[in-house]
């Protein structure tokens, strides 16, 4: 029965969003399957995965994945699913980035308002991609280095954000960060799901509002890479397969495309 | 506050309705952390013990690193048994990592320190004269560790408790150790942390309530253990 | 036969020598008493004895072997050697298995150990407190089967450290009596430490007055500290209280604690008060039997031993509450 | 290992620099522990002389709940703050979540049943005679508590450093009240949360090394200042 | 004048009586000694005395006044009244800020301080120890400062707990000197808890007996434990020790503990030994004085005192180490 356990490590948010809770009772249904789940940030789940700690990883930063895939540690990426980001603020929008032509002038927006603006500051996905659009925003940005040292090697770790103390970099998950940027009624961005979740499905109340959506370079995808077996031979490779295969056949696309939190559709199918 | 009352009625709920999947948290929650608990005095008492009876140089400085091992962040104890088990290290084909195994791992490294203190200071509060007793009447060194440990049975005892009352509490290992796995190694602690990244705040408070009753039941059984014997 | 022999032993605390013995004989099936003054070192001279401290430096011979200070082989001469605390514990359970304890140790069956128990409790007459909780005992109780606990394990030695300090006068005689018994009818050796001076002599066969770490021959009576100056014929004046003056033969100086022979205090015939150098007047506060001597208290404004042959006694047939003067010899006086 | 060698000497670069990141961090972790170990101290040293020193009914049942808070989850206290400081809160206007002094709130919750539950240990080790004495030589109430509070200093030490060690190394209440938010409420054990989050061990485990410094440097100066009084 | 008047009362621990005093006086300026066994509630009652332990029922009036039990109130009392206990401490600082502690409480400006407590210390003799750490004196010597540290508040009472048990004999005659001293110089009352009786008798203008919490009138001397049967006459036998029997008047039975009062003892005329019901023959072991009485201890298998007056002793001259016959009264036995 021990064989019949896969190993994945997650993003909170697959988690979190409840997806899970309806795709796995479905595959264990179909196959016999159980999936064991580790969800942490986006970084430690890819570190998961270069470690050979799970067999199959299930995250969103496309970039980072297709370079963990070139890098041998895992076999494929299947794009799974997308949703999308969106920027929330307090409804009386003291910046006025209701109606801006694109995310990054909303951003932009925001800085010039020096309104303040939480951001996950932890490397995860959501991270990436609003590092991303603050690039575009041509901004100046303050890069910070830290040099570590690894195998030996000097290696330095980078980051840069916006300059100004508006700016808070909290270097928490998605939950944490809305939670936050509600109490303090600033501006934030995060993925529909959480959001949603946030809003409409707790007693607690949740004022901040979307204030942008629908941006293209919002856009957030999710892959599944099962871990190569010839740089981890102990990792069972077949049954990752089987999993991510069930993922983006018709059945597992289905479901995706059929979720639903409080009448609300959170994952949009790719593969179909 | 009406936050307070939702989460003790829901408390109260999760308990009444005797929900299995609350049922296999607690189960796991008390199997790892009496586990850990079990590990930590198997290997801290006699530590303790060793550390008491002998005299050699530098046994106050190693009094010291005890001390300092209390301070030990859960995150470095994690990181640190990170090193060895994950794949990639030594004991990486033992598939110790995200199993319940690595939450007692960890969690005994976390309170190991606590026993072995604790059991210092409780044998330092004995008198000497005990063991000079049990000496005199011929025993071995074994013999003697029994006279002190039944004459410094409460302060070890509490020593236990406060360790578990300790990693039943304690997040960061279980977390980082355990991941958390729904129906594996899902713990109270982590279940609540869970609970709390997704917004549940009432839910939360409802898994902590739990919590603290099992501690309470836990303490008061001591208390009554030892009222007892001190009638 | 000889039981220890201790030769050149030292033992230092910290930079404290606490004993030093040049050479110290003990024969088996004796009483001794060791007497001598707070910190002189009779706890630290009977834990060497019992084998519960090391020395620092010297040879104790058991038995005619030689101690080797090897965890093993003290544990094993520690089976025949137990040691009674001056504070003496019972460990936090009932007085059976207090007594058991050491008994179990030695492998011995079970129904002989509850034989032994109860034949122990018996001599202390505390049989019936069998299952009775240690720790609830009282004073006297305790120091009692404490005593019992020694006595089951049928040792060659007993040490006592103070055995009846703090034990009222019944449970006292009970002791001091239960002692006597053990040494007679099982030929267990005794080494009692005490500050009961005539408690000690009543009992013991032979006394040891302990000072410094020393063993030494001066009985442990008339100690006083005293102020010494020189005087101008060479001697010395010695002022133990004003007005309680010694002339001394020898040069000294400084405050010193002098020690009286009790033997060679002279009482001086009756008659009118003497006076004259070294001659003091006084009370008798009491008599009594000591050895072959007979023990006089005298108050010449401190209280002052005086020994006096049974034949003298006899003779000079002083009675309590006479007047009379004494005279100290030069030599009688001893500065420590 | 290697990782262990990466990591110290990512440590030691981290401190040779003198990197104003990490220095920042280290300041915000030392005045947080340090107030709330203060703070702790003020409410639980007296509170467990109180207790210690008076008799009533129930009070053995006071210290086993104080034992039982021992066992609080931080999840759990962070939870029961933020109920109240949180913007919707009474005392939301005081705007107190998301800053230092919420982290010294929750922490001082953390630790007071700790100064607590050690000072009445303390005390219950102290002669009774301590306070007889005292009594007899005139001494009112709090002059009594002065002379038991200088015979069972070193107890009463012990329990403040293992305190601070316990609010240093902790992570749950600086995450959820303080919210890592960089340089205002980041603190050793947060940072090492994010560095672990993000997938850099060895820069979480450097700063792990850094703490330790730091409660060893504490720790041996406990053990230098004991040692000086009791030679 | 009357210092304390205590009236009825009774000190419960538990579901034990340990106090229970229908009436006691204490005068003022006088020294009193409190004898007893072990458990009998000495310590508990210089507890009371020192309003350190409140009363389970009854009253005590302090120089006219009755004692509320409120904090207050017996704060200000406590001011007059010092403990010095049966196993003292110092608190761990200098002998000079142990001594300080009473003096600043009683806002007694510094300079004033400093000339008590040198003055004091020099009282024991110990000024030269002002500044030494307060525990690493030695037994003896913690015992002085404990004094010291009393006398410094200049009290109106002293309670002393057996304050020269396991002291050595020098400073058990030091200790003694030095209350003897500041009771008649300085007037203080001191009330004293001992098991040395001969030490008691030799300080005390009043002795006190307490057993099982009760003050009671009898001498704290030949008490024995005993077997008592009924006889056929109507009296009963009492044995003490096999061969020691006693008889007497009234119907007994069983294990009781006996007290023979020695001024009720008689010594028979000198001659062949004597027989007959409760005549016992011994050896005369020490004479010694005892107000004015004198007091023989003769050994009849049992040490048994008995006292003689003056008149009766300079007539019959005893010696120590006769041989002599003594008949004990049924009346001097009392079972208790
Ligand atoms: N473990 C120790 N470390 C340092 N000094 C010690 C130790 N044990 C005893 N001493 C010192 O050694 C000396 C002798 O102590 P010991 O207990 O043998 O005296 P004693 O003759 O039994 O005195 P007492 O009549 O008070 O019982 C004392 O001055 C004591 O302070
Ligand atoms: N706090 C207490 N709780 C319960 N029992 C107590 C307490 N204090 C004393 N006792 C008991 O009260 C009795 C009298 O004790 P106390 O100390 O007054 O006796 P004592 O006459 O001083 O004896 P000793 O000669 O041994 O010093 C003893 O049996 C003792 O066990
Ligand atoms: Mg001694
Ligand atoms: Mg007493």
């Amino acid at each position: 029965a021990a064989d019949k356990i896969l190993s994945m490590s997650t993003t909170t948010s697959t988690q979190a969003s409840g997806l899970l809770n309806i795709l796995l009772p479905a595959f264990e249904k179909d196959t016999g399957i159980k999936v064991k789940v580790i969800a942490k940030g986006t970084g430690a789940a890819i570190r998961d995965g270069v470690d050979g700690n799970v067999d199959v990883i299930f995250v969103h930063a496309k970039s980072r994945e297709e370079d963990f895939v070139k890098k041998g540690y895992g076999t494929k990426r299947y794009a799974v699913m997308h949703n999308d980001f969106v920027i929330l603020g307090p409804a009386n929008d003291p910046a006025k980035v209701k109606n801006s032509s694109s995310a990054s002038s909303a951003l932009k927006k925001i800085a010039l308002n020096q309104s303040t603006f939480v951001s996950r500051g932890d490397d995860s996905g959501t991270h990436t991609k609003e590092q991303f659009l603050w690039k575009q925003t041509k901004l100046k940005m303050k890069t910070t280095t830290t040099t570590i040292t690894k195998k030996g090697k000097k290696k330095s770790v980078s980051y840069s954000q916006p300059i100004g103390s508006w700016y808070n970099s909290i270097g928490q998950g998605m939950g944490k960060v809305l939670t936050y940027a509600d109490e303090k009624q600033s501006y934030t961005m995060s993925d529909r799901g959480t959001y949603i979740k946030y809003k409409f499905g707790r007693k607690q109340k949740f004022d901040l509002t979307v204030l942008h959506e629908g941006d293209k370079a919002l856009a957030n995808p999710y892959g599944i890479i099962p871990i190569n077996p010839k740089t981890h031979p102990h990792v069972k490779h077949k049954l990752a397969v089987q999993f991510a295969e069930w993922l983006v056949s018709a059945r597992g696309q289905k479901l995706i495309d059929g979720y639903r939190l409080i009448g609300k559709q959170l994952f949009y199918p790719d593969a179909i | 506050m009406g936050f307070f009352l939702d989460s003790f009625i829901s408390a109260f709920e999760l308990i009444r309705s005797l929900d299995t999947e609350l049922l296999l948290i607690v189960v796991v929650s008390l199997k790892v952390s009496g586990f850990s608990t079990l590990f930590a005095g198997v290997f801290g008492i006699p530590l303790g013990f060793l550390i008491s009876f002998n005299e050699f140089r530098g046994k106050r400085l190693l009094i010291t690193c005890l001390n300092t091992m209390l301070a030990l962040p859960t995150v470095a104890i994690a990181l640190f048994v990170y090193a060895f088990i994950s794949r990639r290290a030594i004991f990486g084909s033992l598939d110790l990592l995200y199993t319940q195994k690595a939450i007692i791992i960890g969690q005994t490294f976390l309170i190991f320190p606590i026993i072995a203190t604790f059991t210092i200071s409780a044998i330092s509060h004995i008198d000497q004269r005990y063991r000079k007793t049990a000496l005199t009447l011929g025993a071995n060194q074994k013999q003697v560790a029994f006279i002190v440990l039944r004459e410094a049975k409460y302060g070890i005892l509490a020593a236990i408790i406060a360790s578990f009352g300790r990693v039943i509490s304690e997040v960061g290992i279980s977390m980082m150790l355990g991941g958390n796995a729904k129906g594996f190694t899902r713990t109270i602690t982590t279940a609540m942390a869970l609970e709390y990244d997704k917004g549940e705040f009432v839910l939360a408070v409802a898994l902590g309530m739990v919590l603290i009753i099992i501690s309470f039941a836990i303490n008061l059984l001591f208390h009554l253990f030892q009222g007892r014997d001190s009638k | 036969m000889i039981l220890y022999a201790l030769q050149k032993i030292t033992k230092v605390f910290g930079s404290r020598r606490i004993l030093d013995i040049d050479f110290l004989e003990i024969e088996e099936g004796k009483i001794y008493a060791l007497l001598g003054p707070n910190g002189a070192g009779k706890t630290t001279l009977l834990d060497v004895l019992g084998f519960l401290e090391p020395l620092t430096s010297g040879e104790i011979i058991f038995k005619n072997r030689t101690v080797k200070y090897s965890e093993n082989h003290l544990q094993k001469l520690r089976r025949n050697v137990v040691m009674v605390n001056q504070k003496p514990i019972l460990f936090s359970t009932s007085v059976f298995k207090n007594l058991d304890f050491g008994l179990k140790i030695r492998n011995i069956p079970a129904p002989k150990r509850r034989l032994i128990i109860e034949e122990s409790l018996d001599l202390v007459g505390l049989r019936h407190m069998i299952q009775a909780p240690a720790h609830k005992l009282s004073g006297g109780e305790t120091q009692r089967v404490v005593l019992a606990r020694a006595l089951a394990l049928s040792p060659q030695v007993v040490l006592c450290d103070e055995p009846t300090a703090s034990i009222d006068l019944e449970n006292q005689v009970e002791t001091v009596n239960l002692l006597k018994t053990i040494n007679e009818e099982k030929n267990i050796s005794i080494i009692l430490a005490s500050h009961d001076r005539s408690q000690a002599l009543s009992i013991a066969h032979h006394t040891l007055f302990i000072d410094h770490g020393s063993i030494s021959d001066a009985s442990y009576e008339n100690l006083f500290s005293a102020i010494i100056h020189n005087a101008d014929d060479g001697g010395s004046t010695c002022t133990i209280t004003p007005g309680i003056e010694l002339t001394l033969s020898r040069q000294q100086k400084g405050k010193k604690r002098i020690l009286l022979d009790p033997s060679k205090i002279e009482l001086l015939d009756d008659g009118h008060p003497h006076s004259g150098p070294n001659i003091l007047n006084g009370e008798i506060l009491s008599l009594s039997k000591e050895k072959d001597n007979i023990r006089l208290m005298i108050n010449i404004g401190i209280r002052l031993t005086v020994f006096l042959s049974s034949s003298q006694y006899r003779k000079k047939r002083p009675l309590v509450g006479d007047l009379v003067s004494i005279q100290i010899q030069p030599q009688a006086a001893r500065i420590l």
